[in-house]
């Protein structure tokens, strides 16, 4: 299946990447797909193994399993404000 | 009840406008500004980047939770984004309540709860022409 | 600094203006207005009188005591005396300092001081044409 | 000696006075004072017997020691905000 990836502030810059989508296996949790991400390129690396996440637009844990569609998005340490 | 991710300038008389009511004896008004020097460094200004589609929502919620905190709907919220020079507001959060415990409870909460969990990130940029982005906050994610 | 006792309207943003530093990261505002309703009765409007010449200044003294409580000199503080109308602004305070907490626990006590201390006393009236002096408190003395 | 007597709010509606001036003994204290205003006139037999008190526009405690020329005011309980 295939998902969306959003990536924010440092990690962009960390990459040179904002958007992608990639594939995973049917079922896969947000953990296994920031694991594929990362094993795909030395720039993804960089990325954190378990960093912070928001699956379509909400807060989520990285054992959440995806849908084909879902937008994933790894999030810095927020500093708003 | 009023929330706002926006690229405009923050006018606080406007923001302020958004709340009160002849029921309520307080109003508070929270302003948060970029400031020109941090830990020791000369800032030149900041940049504020954010997961607007997302930040939108988050700061309506917890809008709604300080609106119970303060037992008033008179909340309102606006979260700027983009680069913002020294002095520039970057957040500006009005409440007004009968009383004016709950008011400055509840303006306490909405600009501590933005620091927890919204969606937003902080490029400062130094006059020595560096730039950093600041480190942040790990939000709490509910399960 | 600046602290005042006036018979004249109070504009918001007049107060705002009055604080603000390029060194400060944070300002509040706090206004107290004329609640239509008190203990259930509807008002009709507000006359506060003061001891003009003792009130301003203690509203200094409370506003240097807040100062030092916010390691920052950007306080302000003004109250009005005379006939006000519902909604009205009775007192505004600002205040704004490096970080947030001093400038939240800075607005408070100035506030919460004058509730104790400045010589004000409000006569509320009653859309049925009474009107009363509301029960104060007993200021503490300093020895 | 001679002092100058401020009254305000609820205590100037039941007296119908707002400042005036009396006679007290040499070194009279601030409590001795309100008792001769009170022993005045019925009016201002109204007032507490102990009320808080500013002396020269400062907060003071009954027992203080008047002086020719002071000024005394008589203060309800403060609702100022």
């Amino acid at each position: 299946m295939r998902i969306r990836l959003l990536l924010f502030a440092l990690y962009r810059d960390l990459t040179g990447v904002s958007e992608l989508e990639i594939d995973v296996h049917e079922g896969s949790s947000a953990a296994a797909a920031v694991t594929t991400l990362r094993a795909t390129d030395t720039r993804f690396a960089r990325l954190p193994e378990r960093p912070v996440i928001a699956v379509n637009r909400e807060y989520a844990e990285l054992d959440v399993r995806l849908s084909h569609g879902d937008e994933l998005a790894l999030l810095p340490p927020v500093a708003g404000g | 009840m009023h929330t706002r991710v926006t690229r405009d300038v923050i006018e606080p008389q406007g923001v302020l406008d958004l709340v009160g009511s002849p029921a309520d004896g307080a109003a508070i008004l929270f302003l948060g500004t970029v400031r020109e020097q941090n830990d020791g460094r000369a800032v030149s200004g900041m940049r504020y980047d954010a997961f607007v589609e997302m930040a939108e929502p988050v700061l309506r919620e917890i809008a709604g939770e300080a609106a119970i905190l303060a037992g008033s709907d008179r909340i309102a919220a606006v979260h700027r984004v983009g680069d913002l020079p020294i002095g520039a507001v970057s957040v500006a959060i009005a409440v007004s309540s009968p009383h004016r415990a709950e008011a400055f409870d509840a303006a306490r909460y909405v600009i501590e709860q933005i620091k927890q969990r919204l969606p937003v990130w902080k490029h400062e940029h130094y006059l020595d022409g560096e730039a950093e982005w600041l480190s942040g906050t790990v939000p709490p994610v509910s399960r």
